[in-house]
């Protein structure tokens, strides 16, 4: 491959993604985005996506979508407009989501450079090296975690314990299982519970939640039985004769 | 020039400013010198800052995530740079920085939501910036599918030497530099290239 | 005083000690500034300790194991102390972090049990998250021995800037934003509900 190809490869690698290389194209022809021709940058974006492909750069699944995205709103473009708006409502450009979708693209781009330029900047500045006895506790503690170290924290558990346990990653602080304890034992204190009455603790959505599926769950595994005397009275939930009576 | 007797204020600040390799708050700095000076002894901050910044010195105290630092002038950076064996860090990648832009604009913001700004899938890109504790997840969205919403750091503001979000250049700034500057796209035949390395041979190419 | 052509190379020798946690040795500094300055810009190092030692300062350069040092000045130290008490930061060990990440999600849980899920026992560690008001004591659960329940605090959703315990992201959500391809952790069995087969549905329920 000579260096020309090199060359071309490289540059091709360099698209953040299909929005930067429609960028791209459209300021090669500098043109206003606004005023961008589609079916001409269709043509170039084709052409540019195929040539990645001769260089058997591996094209991504986003390089197509576009590709797809354009050639419709070319395809719309050669329609004429349709009969039913043509009266009264302005039709839409079918170029306008793509547009704004680059003029927005556009804007953070921009701003990305001058986060480049500020970090630039603050990169010459030096500050005091830490000392590790600025390390550990006082009494007033800044606490220098996030988020991120706590699930980073889970994960680890979990690729190291994965034989042992896999059931600590649920961010339910309401237990179904002790939804379930609790409400055995209810009814075994008062031989029978009414279902209006079961959630009468129930502290937050989660809660009734929680309580509804330990319900459910006491059903499905015959632990319990629900009962009506009549329809819309008020469920009455007992416990199941064990069975091996 | 200060005063004699906002001497002891003045060299307990720097003091105290020396001693930490994190910005301080206004308000800790004011509570200790309180605690070990005299009343009328304790200036306000910024005239210590202000007399600081403007002698002639090797450093300087700059606001950085809420607090004050001293920190190396810049135009020593080559010469600190000497001093220690580090070398500068690979600088950041479009992508990410494409990134940090939206979430820094736009947070809280959600995965889905970045993705359709920037056009293509950022799953590594997110992960290299949360190893980097420069976003972080702020909490969930409510809606369909409660995602996840990300947003940036206090260690952002101290990457890229802001004080606060809000120092943050308003994207109409952008706007207004995009609308008068059509002809420069010429000059710009292709995105800059300064993440590769290997282009910078390249790059002479480019120029000829 | 320092004569106007010293002060690039007093300047340059303040920047340089300054962002050097360790001694430097004269023969460093004068080789860098020699790198950085004129020749005969380059003043002898003595000369810059004396001036920079009779300054008004909260600071003061010594001699420490062969090389030169800025230190604050023992006047200060109380203050400077006092600064390090306040703004220390609790680093996590590793052991801290697992520890509240499982009281976080498993709440409410004792002893044994996070010891089951760990693998090694925990005391001084929930000693030490109770002491930093992360965790907390929610009671007694019912059965042999009654042991204490632990759950975690306001204190905790502060810290990690949560507004309730339900916008604490699932594992899996991290996942999906980050989809990281070399490690698969979604392939692990997740909510393994030793609890219920129809966790799963819990999870449902709560998105909507």
């Amino acid at each position: 491959m000579n260096r020309i190809d090199d060359y071309i490869r490289i540059k091709l690698e360099l698209f953040e993604g299909p929005l930067d290389l429609l960028l791209h194209l459209i300021r090669s022809q500098q043109i206003d985005i606004s005023a961008i021709s589609i079916a001409r940058i269709t043509d170039q974006y084709l052409e540019t996506i195929e040539l990645m492909k001769e260089l058997d750069l591996d094209v991504a699944g986003d390089f197509l979508v576009m590709a797809a995205t354009l050639i419709l709103i070319k395809s719309r473009m050669l329609l004429p407009p349709s009969e039913n708006t043509a009266d009264n409502l302005e039709e839409e450009d079918p170029r306008e989501e793509l547009i704004r979708r680059l003029k927005q693209y556009e804007l953070f781009k921009e701003a990305s450079l001058k986060l480049e330029d500020m970090e630039q900047i603050r990169h010459r500045m030096y500050s005091r090296p830490s000392t590790p006895d600025e390390i550990q506790g006082g009494k007033d503690w800044i606490i220098d975690v996030s988020l991120v170290d706590l699930l980073t924290a889970l994960k680890d558990i979990i690729i190291r314990r994965k034989d042992v346990i896999a059931h600590i990653v649920r961010p339910s602080p309401v237990s179904v299982r002790e939804k379930m304890t609790r409400i055995l034992e209810l009814i075994r204190e008062n031989g029978t519970l009414l279902f209006s009455e079961v959630f009468d603790d129930a502290s937050s959505r989660q809660d009734v939640i929680a309580t509804f599926l330990a319900i459910l769950e006491l059903v499905r595994t015959q632990l319990i039985r629900a009962r009506q005397r009549c329809l819309m009275s008020d469920i009455r939930l007992v416990l199941c004769k064990p069975r091996q009576e | 020039m200060a005063e004699m007797s906002d001497s002891l204020f003045f060299s307990l600040c720097e003091a105290l400013l020396f001693s930490s390799s994190e910005p301080i708050s206004e308000t800790v700095i004011l509570r200790i010198a309180s605690e070990y000076l005299q009343d009328d002894e304790v200036g306000p901050l910024s005239e210590f800052i202000e007399w600081y910044n403007q002698r002639q010195s090797g450093l300087k105290i700059v606001k950085l995530a809420g607090g004050w630092q001293i920190v190396t002038r810049p135009e020593f950076s080559d010469a600190v740079r000497r001093l220690k064996t580090t070398t500068r860090k690979a600088r950041f990648s479009r992508a990410s920085l494409e990134t940090l832009a939206i979430v820094a604009y736009r947070q809280p913001i959600t995965a889905p939501e970045i993705e359709n700004i920037r056009g293509v899938e950022c799953s590594g890109v997110l992960k290299s910036l949360l190893d980097k504790k420069l976003i972080t997840i702020l909490g969930r969205k409510h809606g369909p599918g409660n995602p996840l919403l990300y947003g940036t750091t206090p260690q952002f503001l101290m990457v890229f030497g802001l004080d606060e979000l809000q120092s943050l250049p308003s994207l109409e700034e952008f706007e207004r530099d995009l609308a008068d500057s059509d002809t420069k796209y010429l000059e710009i035949p292709f995105p800059q290239t300064d993440d590769i390395s290997s282009t910078s041979n390249l790059e002479s190419v480019d120029e000829k």
